[in-house]
């Protein structure tokens, strides 16, 4: 059966005020329907980078300047901006690092749910706020009514990933890109944000395509896991492979490191 | 939120008491009294004239008891006669607001209604060829002074082309034209000063609105929006725009006192009876109750300004409302 | 005993916003006692807001306690800030960045005149040395290095007037884990030949394992747990403690 | 030609348009039309007796009428009174008012008004800084209602001038507070101009009083433009936004001789009534001594002054007196331009240049002083900074401060603290200067603050204050005038010529002595150049 | 240099007023008092390429002393105002609580009052000279500069490189003059140049009022005043003494623009 998503040769350049940086330098990966992958890789090594370029939702400097993006057969690289807009969210969805810093400061977190399941669903803005209320306690909100009218500052970190994590949800995502969603948060919180995580997963079903620099995390969740080093796909495999017997160098240093302060 | 504003006030007491006490202290220790004599000193008018001015202005007092006795009037909200034509300070002031904080608050309008747009095309635009001519056209307007454009336009529309009345804020016959025709002459009057007064936060609010658009436009929560399939404009004017127009908000309040604030040159070029005319005026003749009204009234202002600043900044910014 | 806490306790007035009353107060420290023994490393772990980086301030003076004593042994310490000194988590945050990697290592050396201006120069590339910096990094500025190498210069500044005991406040929490693992392994060195103490705090629990001789759990500014870290490990006691240890597995 | 027009107003107003009609082609004048001028400064009270500042004088001597005012060749002739005797050899003064003359809210005037403007001008509460002459007066009685009989303490010839003073109307004014009343801001005259508009520092607009005792004024409407800017005022006159102003040396030479203003404007040269002058602190041994005075008045070439400064409009001014007034002597020629004579004086006074080094000195101090003068009179600061240069040639050094009116009225006048002063007079009809040069006015906030005492110059002042006949005091001060110059007190510089413009559509403007404006209620302008008419 | 192209042409454009008013005697065709009754209100021509003014004086030699007055009012009045200005805010920033509050309120209280009536209040004292009016301003401005340089440690206070400096045992003193001014110059810096533009504008407009440089002595300010009366006929006296002005603020405008780039 053909991959969800298919990533061919994509090669990303950052163009500063006077040098050229290659921070993607040609990665090829494949995610299939209910599996989820994890990105490993360090600061540096262009996962996000990656990521972003998916759905071309790039900083400024950044150019896509080779490779095929492949959704269900579609290549996202050549597809007009416009229809861009129903891909992001309502198929492809993303979670962020610090939820605080990712969410607007001045709108509710009911009004940036809502705004994208009026824009996808095309849904009255009452009805849109009952699935809205719906999609906090969905992801085991208790008092779903005071999140849905507070302000990101008012929250905790890890009420704010999830309520980012409903946000994420609203237009039901075939794949969901998580970008280290738990770094920032305390042991136990991340603990239960992973759970929610997986059962989501099974519950609702997406693909998740996981990022992060925790081996301890990747072990956990993921069938599959690419190892990212310098804009490079360096080894890619089962993770149970990989914990077992890596190839690369910087794998195998990944693994030392995990041994020894990663894993408890 | 009537806690913050009673101990903002309470905070105001002491700045406004101390304004009053500097500017009595100034303006009383400066050289130089109350004289009726014009520059074209006429021999008719007799010495004991002068005496019996200072009697009855009570300027024979030493500093210290005419400022409690200033200090009197006020608590019972009199702020005396000008030493000038003796009319009613209060009243010498009311007749001129109109004109000052009209003026002011038109090229206030004028300033947000223009500047923020210019400034968000300029920053959506960045390089663009509209951005580099804001920017020129904001360093320039920003480098020239507002007395010497004021002049050189008036050559230019008012002598050369004749198109805009020089100075005065109606034609000869106003009173005696229809309430339309009225509103127009008065528009027609206001053009080249509302203009020339404008232009300065024209460039200085414009470039500040590019600068916060650009800024909110890196923020992540752009990421966020994009990632949730917004279309360019919504991410624009409702996420970036929101954002970037907390600061202005703060500037819009800080501007309040200006409201006040005539400018002596501008009015005089444009005879345009305004405030700061007035305040001119009384300081260089040491018309002491009018200039001691209008320093107070501009403190509190001031201050009044500050606080409406940080409280509409407090409702546009949730972050500050609730913690 | 090189040092020990007793009873300290610290109140933070909390914003409640602009509008909202400004008396009420969160607490940060709630009467932490313990003891540090000479030559140990004490690990403290307890989840953000649990007060470990308050202490650690307070430890250094930075922040006044409201009540309760620090009291040293002065036969260990006897000049306070010349031998406590403190490593920060942030490294973008913990250097000058308008001062050049010279100047910043001459600092201490100045204020305690450890030597006279004309070995400075030589003494601070002997500290590079010891955190495996070579002297390149003298003229450049904070900006031109990755934070790994800038928290090394941080230990660097730290050693130059020979303290005896570091406080480390998430010393590496905010690097990658391979530089994290060689780091680790510094600290370790540099404890082993200067003959120091450690406090090293951190949300991490298998660091803390690898590091620390004791723990101290903290949650909400009380002490819940203080053991020998093999004890803690194995047999938690508190219920906290078995919470945290559950999570991080 | 009174009567005819008082009858004519007793037809109902619709005849009298007709009749207009049918007499325009006869050559009678057309009423209607405004004149439009602009002043620097609004006025600040229009009470005659408390208007201080020149604004409010004009305006106000416009709704106002003395008893008697000046006539074209500067001669005192009768106003609200007929006709006038001196008696008692000038202790007592009748006049005898002119009758059927009415307020402008109709109620008669009578000498009741009088008796009581005269009450209100010795009274210590009114601020009127006018009280001076009033205070002479031993009595006045209003014998009746048409005559007023006023006694002297002692002879007192500038009296009869101080009568030019406007009378105002009890019936309004008795009882209130007059530093209060609200009459100041809406005055009820028996003059020719009604107050009909007051916008605060925009405009004054008077209309014609139909009622007017001589007769109603043919222009409508006098409109005065408050700008407080002398640029913009000519900006205006370049649109022909003003009818008539005042203009500088400069505008009136270069600025006004292109088409524009030959098309629709006259211009008028006029002699002014002012001089200006540099003061010397008499008590300052250097200038106590009169060769080092009339050293310094050869060293400066007052010819150079006019021609840089007023471009040539004005004179050297050799007295206290401007040269169209009878008590001026024309036979005082000014000392001339001479500095060779001017270092041999200095040179005899003990002034000389020891060490060459360019100035001169004595008992081994150098002769250095400053001059102070005030801010914002730029005729001035030109002027200090030639007689500067002057000065320098024959080794004085002279240093200018330039100093803010109020300022300079307080801590150098009143206090006598200068070495000298650049200043100005303006100089009134009545040619009366005691309160000037006589030696008893020299105590604080008096006039005579350079310090000057001539006994001879004393008695002739006190004698042309008793002497009511024009010839016998013209003698007198023209004496005073040939003392004064030779004493020197003031470098007297320069009598600055009145330079105006007018449009031309206005009708029997005729320069004389007192100037232009002495029959403004017989200007008019022809029905087709009328440029201000609305329908009232 | 060259990618900063306001800092360029802002230094290039003060450097060369700089140079006028340094070598003015030098460079001046006639001394700029002489008054020449013949030569009033002369168009630029050969003799006089900027024209005569209102006494026959060389309009250019003026321009070129008004040079010399306008930059060192400027340049002195703002030193003036920030070095009150790095004292008071830094004391009120470091210090905190009493300082701040009593230094604050002070400025609040000097804010209030507008400019002209506390320059008036002193000239009225000292009569109008140059220095006294460079005095002046520099008194009556400080309190923009405080503001910011308090602002500025406020947060820099916070940081944790000096409390590190702290932790080593640095005094205040060191702390301040090491670390916390060095790190608050750059904003200082172009406040400092928005203030010597603010600075020759505020002359100009004293001298409208009469308060400013009094003549003979020529700045840029009264020379544009006394052109009023003459602007129908002599239109040179009025505009280059403007242009001057707005040069050399713009040049300003771009220093401070290209300082604004370096500090980021």
């Amino acid at each position: 059966m053909s991959p969800l998503l298919e990533v061919k040769g994509l090669k990303v350049d950052f163009h500063l005020e006077n040098r050229i940086v290659h921070a993607v330098e040609g990665v090829d990966l494949q995610v299939r329907r209910n599996e989820t992958v994890v990105l490993a890789g360090e600061s540096g090594s262009g996962k996000t980078i990656t990521t972003l370029a998916l759905t071309r939702i790039l900083p400024a400097p950044a150019r896509i300047v080779a490779g095929q993006v492949l959704l269900e057969g579609r290549d996202m690289l050549a597809l007009e901006e416009k229809k861009l807009y129903s891909i992001r969210g309502g198929v492809i969805a993303y979670i962020f690092q610090e939820p605080a810093s990712f969410l607007n400061p001045v709108l509710t977190i009911g009004e940036q749910i809502v705004e994208a399941v009026i824009w996808h669903q095309r849904l009255g803005r009452q009805e849109a706020q009952d699935q809205g209320r719906e999609l906090l306690r969905q992801v085991r909100i208790a008092e779903a009514d005071r999140v849905f009218n507070s302000f990101p500052h008012q929250l905790s970190g890890g009420m704010n990933q999830r309520a980012f994590i409903a946000m994420a949800l609203a237009c039901k995502p075939s794949l969901l890109i998580a970008d280290e969603p738990t770094t920032s948060l305390d042991v136990t919180i991340e603990a239960e944000i992973l759970k929610l995580l997986t059962e989501l997963k099974e519950k609702v079903g997406f693909s998740l395509l996981f990022i992060t620099h925790n081996l301890a995390i990747a072990r956990k969740i993921s069938q599959r896991i690419y190892v990212m080093y310098r804009g490079r796909v360096v080894e890619n495999g089962l993770t149970e492979d990989i914990f077992k017997d890596p190839k690369h160098f910087h794998t195998r240093e990944l693994i030392a490191a995990y041994h020894k302060i990663g894993k408890l | 939120m009537l806690n913050y504003i009673i101990k903002r006030f309470l905070g105001m007491i002491p700045v406004l008491f101390g304004v009053s006490i500097v500017s009595f202290a100034v303006i009383s220790l400066a050289p130089g009294r109350f004289s009726s004599l014009d520059q074209a000193m006429n021999p008719k008018v007799s010495a004991q004239y002068q005496m019996r001015l200072n009697r009855a202005f009570n300027l024979d007092k030493p500093v210290h008891v005419r400022y409690f006795l200033w200090l009197k009037d006020l608590a019972r909200l009199d702020l005396g006669r000008s030493f000038v034509d003796n009319r009613p300070v209060a009243a010498k002031i009311l007749e001129r607001v109109p004109v000052t904080v009209g003026i002011n608050a038109l090229s206030l309008l004028v300033v947000f209604l223009v500047a923020i747009p210019v400034g968000i095309r300029a920053a959506t635009k960045e390089g663009g060829a509209f951005d580099t001519a804001t920017a020129v056209f904001s360093f320039v307007m920003l480098s020239v002074p507002a007395f010497w454009l004021a002049l050189l336009l008036m050559q230019l529309f008012c002598i050369h082309l004749g198109w805009l009345p020089i100075s005065g804020l109606h034609s000869l016959d106003f009173d005696y034209f229809p309430p339309v025709r009225r509103f127009l002459d008065v528009a027609w009057h206001l053009i080249l000063p509302v203009f020339v007064s404008s232009v300065a936060g024209l460039a200085v609010i414009s470039r500040y609105m590019r600068s916060s658009i650009l800024e909110a436009l890196q923020q992540p929560y752009i990421y966020t929006a994009l990632a949730k399939g917004l279309p360019q404009r919504t991410v624009l004017y409702k996420h970036a725009l929101r954002n970037a127009l907390l600061p202005i908000v703060t500037l819009a309040g800080l501007s309040i006192p200006g409201l006040l604030g005539g400018s002596v040159i501008f009015e005089s070029i444009f005879a345009l009876p305004g405030l700061g005319q007035l305040f001119f005026q009384a300081v260089m003749a040491r018309d002491i109750p009018l200039i001691m009204a209008e320093v107070v009234l501009g403190a509190l202002l001031t201050v009044a300004g500050n606080l409406i600043a940080d409280i509409s900044y407090a409702c546009v910014d949730p972050r500050i409302r609730y913690k | 005993m090189i040092l020990e806490a007793v009873d300290i306790s610290k109140k933070f007035p909390v914003e409640k916003g602009m509008f909202g009353p400004a008396s009420a107060r969160t607490v940060a420290l709630d009467r932490v006692n313990f003891r540090l023994m000479e030559f140990t490393t004490l690990g403290i772990v307890g989840e953000s807001g649990s007060g470990k980086t308050t202490l650690a301030r307070v430890l250094l003076g930075l922040i006044p306690a409201d009540s309760g004593t620090i009291r040293f042994n002065d036969a260990f310490i006897s000049d306070f800030r010349k031998d406590v000194q403190i490593i920060f988590q942030n490294p973008y945050n913990s250097l000058d960045p308008k001062m050049r990697i010279k100047d910043a290592l001459y600092e201490p050396l100045i204020i305690h005149s450890v030597c006279p201006r004309r070995e400075m120069r030589g003494k601070a590339s002997e500290l590079l040395r010891i955190v495996g910096l070579d002297d390149a990094a003298m003229e450049r500025y904070p900006s031109q290095f990755s934070g790994g190498q800038r928290q090394r210069i941080c230990i660097a500044r730290a050693l130059a007037c020979g303290p005896k005991l570091l406080v480390l406040d998430e010393p590496i929490s905010s690097l990658d884990l391979t530089i994290q693992a060689k780091l680790l392994d510094l600290f370790v060195e540099l404890k082993e030949k200067f003959r120091l103490t450690y406090i090293f705090i951190s949300h991490n629990l298998s660091v803390i394992r690898h590091i620390a001789d004791t723990v101290l759990v903290m949650k909400h500014g009380r002490v819940v747990e203080h053991a020998a870290a093999h004890d803690l490990f194995e047999r938690p006691a508190a219920e906290y403690t078995r919470q945290l240890l559950e999570a991080a597995r | 030609m009174n009567v005819s027009q008082r009858s004519l107003k007793r037809l109902p107003a619709l005849l009298v348009v007709f009749l207009f009609l049918t007499a325009a082609q006869a050559g009678a004048k057309d009423y209607g039309d405004a004149i439009v001028s602009a002043s620097v400064a609004d006025a600040r009270n229009l009470i005659p007796m408390l208007a201080s500042d020149s604004a409010s004088a004009e305006i106000s001597g416009m709704i106002f009428n003395g008893l008697v005012k000046y006539d074209k060749d500067l001669n005192l002739c009768g106003d609200l009174a007929e006709s006038w005797e001196i008696r008692e050899g000038g202790l007592v003064i009748v006049f005898h008012l002119r009758k059927g003359v009415r307020w402008q809210d109709g109620q008669p005037f009578t000498a009741q008004d009088v008796e009581f403007t005269y009450k209100k001008m010795i009274d210590p509460d009114v601020r009127t800084p006018y009280a001076g002459d009033f205070e002479r007066v031993k009595s006045l009685e209003a014998v009746d209602d048409h005559t007023v009989r006023v006694t002297y303490k002692e002879p007192f010839a500038p009296g009869l001038a101080s009568w030019g003073m406007s009378i105002v109307p009890k019936h309004l004014l008795d009882g209130k507070d007059l530093n209060t009343t609200e009459f100041s801001r809406r005055p009820v005259g028996t003059g020719p101009y009604v107050l009909k508009k007051w916008k605060v520092q925009e405009k004054i607009e008077l209309a014609s009083n139909r009622d007017y005792f001589e007769h109603r004024p043919y222009i409508d409407r006098a409109i005065t433009r408050v700008i407080p800017d002398e640029s913009t005022i000519f900006l205006e006159l370049q649109t022909q936004g003003l009818d008539s102003a005042g203009l500088t040396p400069l505008q009136f030479s270069r600025q006004t001789d292109t088409a524009f203003f030959k098309k629709y404007y006259r211009k008028f040269r006029l002699p002014g009534f002012n001089y200006t002058y540099m003061g010397y602190n008499l008590k300052d041994p250097r200038f106590a001594d009169k060769r080092v005075r009339q050293a310094l008045n050869l060293a400066v070439d007052k010819k150079e002054i006019i021609d840089v400064v007023l471009l040539g409009f004005g004179q050297v001014s050799t007295g206290p007196f401007v040269s169209q007034s009878w008590a001026y002597n024309h036979d005082v020629e000014a000392a001339g331009f001479d500095p060779g004579r001017s270092r041999a004086l200095l040179a005899e006074a003990g002034w000389k240049d020891v060490n060459n080094d360019g100035w001169i000195e004595k008992d081994g101090r150098a002769f250095e002083f400053t001059l102070v003068t005030n801010q914002g009179n730029e005729q001035r600061q030109k002027t200090a900074q030639i007689i500067q240069r002057r000065l320098k040639d024959i080794g004085i050094r002279m240093k200018i401060k330039v100093v803010e009116w109020s300022v300079f009225l307080s801590e150098y006048i009143d206090r006598r603290d200068f070495e000298a002063i650049l200043l100005g007079w303006s100089v009134p009809r009545e040619p009366d200067i005691y309160d000037i040069w006589h030696s008893g006015r020299t105590r604080q906030g008096e006039f005579n603050f350079i310090g000057y005492k001539n006994d001879e110059v004393d008695r002739l002042l006190v004698e042309g204050r008793r002497v009511f006949d024009q010839g016998e005091r013209q003698r007198i001060y023209r004496r005073i005038h040939r003392l004064i110059y030779d004493d020197q007190p003031y470098m007297f510089l320069f009598t600055s010529e009145s330079l105006s413009v007018l449009h031309n559509r206005f009708q029997e403007v005729k320069p004389e002595a007192a100037g232009i404006g002495y029959n403004f209620i017989e200007w008019w302008v022809p029905r087709q150049q009328q440029k201000y008419t609305i329908l009232q | 240099m060259k990618d900063n192209p306001y800092l360029f042409w802002g230094l290039a454009i003060i450097l060369m007023l700089s140079a006028t008013a340094l070598f003015a005697p030098l460079i001046s065709p006639f001394d700029p008092s002489s008054i020449d009754s013949q030569g009033l209100l002369m168009a630029p021509c050969a003799r006089h390429p900027l024209g005569t003014d209102g006494l026959g004086r060389d309009l250019l030699s003026r321009m070129i002393y008004g040079a010399r007055i306008s930059l060192s009012v400027g340049i002195i009045a703002v030193g003036i105002s920030i070095l009150l200005g790095l004292i008071l805010g830094s004391c009120a920033g470091f210090y905190g609580r009493i300082a701040d509050a009593l230094i604050m309120r002070f400025a609040d209280i000097m804010l209030c009052f507008p400019t002209f009536f506390l320059i008036l209040a002193v000239i009225a004292v000292v009569e109008p000279s140059i220095y006294n009016i460079m005095i002046v301003i520099g008194l009556t401005s400080w309190m923009g500069p405080a503001r910011l340089i308090r602002g500025e440690i406020l947060s820099l206070k916070e940081r944790e490189f000096i409390q590190a400096e702290r932790a080593l045992g640095a005094s205040d003193a060191r702390i301040i003059i090491r670390h916390l001014v060095p790190n608050a110059v750059g904003p200082v810096l172009v406040n400092a140049t928005l203030g010597i533009a603010g600075a020759i504008l505020l002359e100009s407009s004293l001298s409208f009022l009469g308060l400013g440089v009094q003549p003979p002595v020529p700045s840029w300010g009264n020379i544009l005043i006394e052109s009023k009366s003459t602007l129908g006929i002599a239109w040179w006296i009025t505009v280059f003494p403007g242009l001057a002005i707005l040069i050399t603020i713009l040049g300003f405008n771009f220093i401070a623009e290209g300082l604004k780039k370096i500090i980021g």
